[in-house]
């Protein structure tokens, strides 16, 4: 078994969620590299789709951006940005979103636009983009985020897209028909939202990563599954196949490897 | 009818202190030669709208010439931070109206469509309707569901960069077309900066996307003027300068110097020589 | 993913008495095949929407099948009456739903786009929003103007005609489009016959219509069938017979007799043949 | 001077109205012909837009249907039809606008939805089509009708598509800021609103007709203008330009010339 950084199992977690079934919403970074790995090992019919426009995608290295040329040229073919969000996000057509934050809270709503005061911010963040109707339109929300207590935070300053509110029942109550966060990967661990209070728990521990490590990242009392799995480790494949992915991007972009 | 002009004349002539400027492009074909000669003719109290606001605007805030800032997304893709935006909102020295890329798609078509607003299912359960007065929401007259509404986005001057155009002036777009169309639909003026320019399109799809010549006000020729960005079957995204331009914006000392020597001191001829390092075989 | 299917199969398993179905095709690539295939397996008590019911609509009218017309003109273009249709209305034995072009095109991209309605510009000062209280209005919430609304269309089932399916069951549409784009988007289901099944679409425009096999339900192929509409590149419209419709729809039993010789007793293969008679060579 | 028919003058009199900066939204049967004979001799590069979607057409031969494949193969491109309705029409790209109908008022209104009561028609008519939005949204409307007491009728049962209401303000007042009416073309002369009360009023005979012909063909009393002018005559090269483009359209078409 090759060593492997929490980065790599953490993308290795979210590509195994992954089906041929799926149509999937993704985001530059973690999420186009999941998504992708998915692609290149056990669901190569999966279809991919980036808001830039292109539909059932198949890149061979990662974009950089969300409208690398790369994506249109392996594109089944390629719509406006306004068709992109009313008819295929908005349509209902997206069964998975992949959504990341610069910070989290524990039922899973993100921030993405502002630490401190919007009017006089500490930190301005990039801002939304897609993310908040990513969040309500998608079947089911899928995220990837690195653990940290400035990440996963007990109140967040600003709710750039919805998880699950303050707690189970929030979605439904803003007639929202969609599943929301059903899962977060992180490079320490996986949660899911709890059947009945939606609160982020821990459901699997990546191979060799303790609960208080896991604790450690994170601001609020973190609650753990009753049954806690290990995350089955990567695989050669996984790895091999990731890494490559990586290697021909960074070659791609004129980045030294 | 479309003019052809000289760049220098097309934004002189076209965009004037205080408009409101779209200037778009969805990290495809955005118009980097015609942002630089707005930085070299300095209008002031621009309001900018971009979905994307990307390094082009980056630039122009970063030269003080904003007032105000129109926008769904303010990174650098892929990389981080836009340093000259991101210090100018924390200083509080430019204005903002922020909407998600939703609204904004939403807000471009309803501008193309000559309608003073759009309808859409979003904001959810946000925060950005809290600080944003132009969020706002309809009843549907037949099922009661409230809907989030965004006001039309009609610019003064639309700017894009589009492949080519005809002896017509009819303008072809190809690839990743974003909101460009509409952005041009919507503005009262518009400047589009071509790689080439051809006699007649010859044969294309039935359905390409094309703006017809009486749907455009000047044309400029600029080959490689989506530099750093991208042109279909041109040349390809210069990703290592997006990467690159990170250490130049943070500082604001080394920005001003990079724009002194890069933008300041150039013209729009030095754009074909850096697209020249990233052509990719004609299709 | 789409499913390959027979014409037979693929009507019969996805139209049911009662359903609301759409069958679109602006002029171009109306399905006529599919449509004839309907008339023979006499679904009934069926809501009919198209823009522009065409003589593929006053067939099924006239069959009876038909308990609901929603349409924006109901003509045979260029000619005149669609005879059967006006005289079920004239006689009130159909109920209709009545609206403008532009309130149907904005009620099928409203379907597409999962809004329940849609907003635009129009009806001012005319009657039809007296007769269909489907038509209604709401107030912009920036400058107060009032708006016409239309409920979405969202049929049970979408059929349409279109040029080429690859072998993944994506859909390839070219040239006058219509709204059959979005009439397969904003449906529950959908039955699409194409003129060929091709291993892979090769080369193409980057923005080329297409619908990805995972947003079809049924595919069939009938070649020629949309004759006597046409298919951009395979074969033109055959006008005489628009014209020759005039008289067989006239009367009722000159109707009957045609649909029994010609469609009836015919079947999915007849249309190549038809359509071999109008062949253009292919680009 | 070749003897013509009243179509023939009515056409010919369209196009004259025609020029190389207008754009047109075209309707079939004389509209069409009026637009297609004004690009074929003295307005070359004015611009037809049909409603099936197809921008900057030139046809060789006159469609039969508003969505014929040549106006497609003659076309700059073809937008949706969604797209033509949205940002064309309703976008206000359009200068002129071309109507006809079964039925017309004083104040060109016109009717093409039914005769007798809506929901017990005594004549089921096609419907309005594009028309209620081309009335309201192109920059100008100019009307081709034939004469006839059951066309030009004193009072429509249904008004389909709104010309100026009941008199001068009615469009201001509806919020409309498009000109509506401006020129009625027909058989026998070319009528115009009356600038102070927007009721149709003749403004020119065509050579060889008389105002009681006129008025014969009218069923309300019809206002002359203080100097009725007399239509120029067709020409040689109109007539042999629009009879060509006939006899094309016709053998393209597959029915006897």
């Amino acid at each position: 078994m090759s060593a492997y950084t929490p980065n790599e199992i953490m993308t290795i977690a979210a590509a195994r969620l992954l089906t041929n079934e799926d149509v999937c919403f993704v985001g530059i970074g973690n999420p186009s590299a999941a998504c992708n790995l998915a692609r290149l090992t056990h669901a190569p019919k999966i279809t991919l789709i980036y808001e830039s426009g292109t539909l059932s995608t198949r890149p061979t290295v990662l974009p950089l951006s969300i409208g690398d040329g790369e994506l249109c040229d392996t594109a089944l073919t390629t719509v406006s940005v306004p068709e992109m969000f009313r008819c295929w996000l908005q349509g209902g057509r997206i069964t998975i979103g992949f959504l990341g934050g610069a910070q989290i809270d524990r039922f899973a709503n993100l921030n993405t636009t502002v630490v401190g005061p919007y009017d006089a911010p500490k930190v301005r963040l990039p801002g939304g983009g897609g993310a908040p109707e990513i969040a309500s339109n998608c079947g089911q929300i899928f995220i990837t985020m690195a653990m940290g207590t400035r990440a996963f935070v007990d109140r967040l300053p600003f709710i750039t897209s919805f998880g699950h509110g303050k707690g189970k029942g929030d979605r439904a109550a803003l007639g929202l028909k969609t599943k929301g966060p059903t899962k977060v990967m992180t490079d320490l661990c996986v949660l899911e939202p709890d059947p009945d209070t939606a609160e982020l728990t821990v459901v699997s521990l990546h191979p060799g990563v303790t609960r208080d490590q896991v604790q450690a990242g994170c601001a609020w009392p973190l609650r753990f599954a009753a049954d806690v799995a290990e995350t089955p480790a990567a695989t050669e494949q996984e790895l091999s196949v990731l890494r490559d992915l990586h290697a021909r991007t960074k070659q791609a972009h004129g980045v030294a490897a | 009818m479309a003019e052809f002009m000289s760049l220098r004349d097309a934004i002189a002539t076209h965009l004037k202190d205080g408009d409101s400027v779209a200037m778009e492009g969805f990290t495809h074909l955005i118009p980097y030669a015609a942002g630089h000669e707005v930085i070299r003719q300095g209008q002031k109290d621009l309001t900018l709208i971009r979905m994307t606001p990307d390094i082009i605007y980056d630039q122009i805030v970063g030269m003080g010439q904003a007032r105000k800032l129109v926008f769904s997304w303010a990174g650098n893709p892929g990389v981080g931070s836009l340093h000259r935006i991101r210090e100018e909102i924390e200083q509080g020295r430019v204005a903002i109206e922020e909407h998600s890329h939703a609204a904004m798609a939403n807000a471009f078509e309803a501008g193309a469509a000559n309608l003073p607003f759009a309808v859409f299912r979003g904001y959810k359960g946000v925060d950005l309707p809290k600080v944003n007065p132009n969020i706002r929401s309809v009843t549907c007259p037949y099922t009661g569901e409230v809907l989030a509404t965004v006001p039309a986005v009609r610019p003064d001057v639309a700017i894009i960069h589009a492949l080519k155009a005809d002896r017509e002036g009819n303008v072809l777009l190809e690839g990743i077309v974003g909101v460009q169309k509409e952005a041009v639909l919507a503005s009262k003026r518009s400047v589009v900066t071509v790689e080439e320019i051809v006699d007649d399109f010859g044969p294309r799809n039935a359905n390409a996307v094309i703006l017809p010549s009486w749907t455009v006000t000047a044309i400029v020729k600029v080959p490689g003027g989506a530099h750093p960005s991208y042109a279909q079957g041109y040349y390809k995204r210069d990703n290592a300068f997006y990467i690159a331009w990170d250490k130049i914006a943070r500082d604001k000392a080394v920005f001003l110097k990079w724009m002194e020597e890069n933008v300041l001191a150039g013209g729009p001829e030095s754009f074909a020589a850096q697209a020249r390092r990233f052509a990719v075989a004609a299709a």
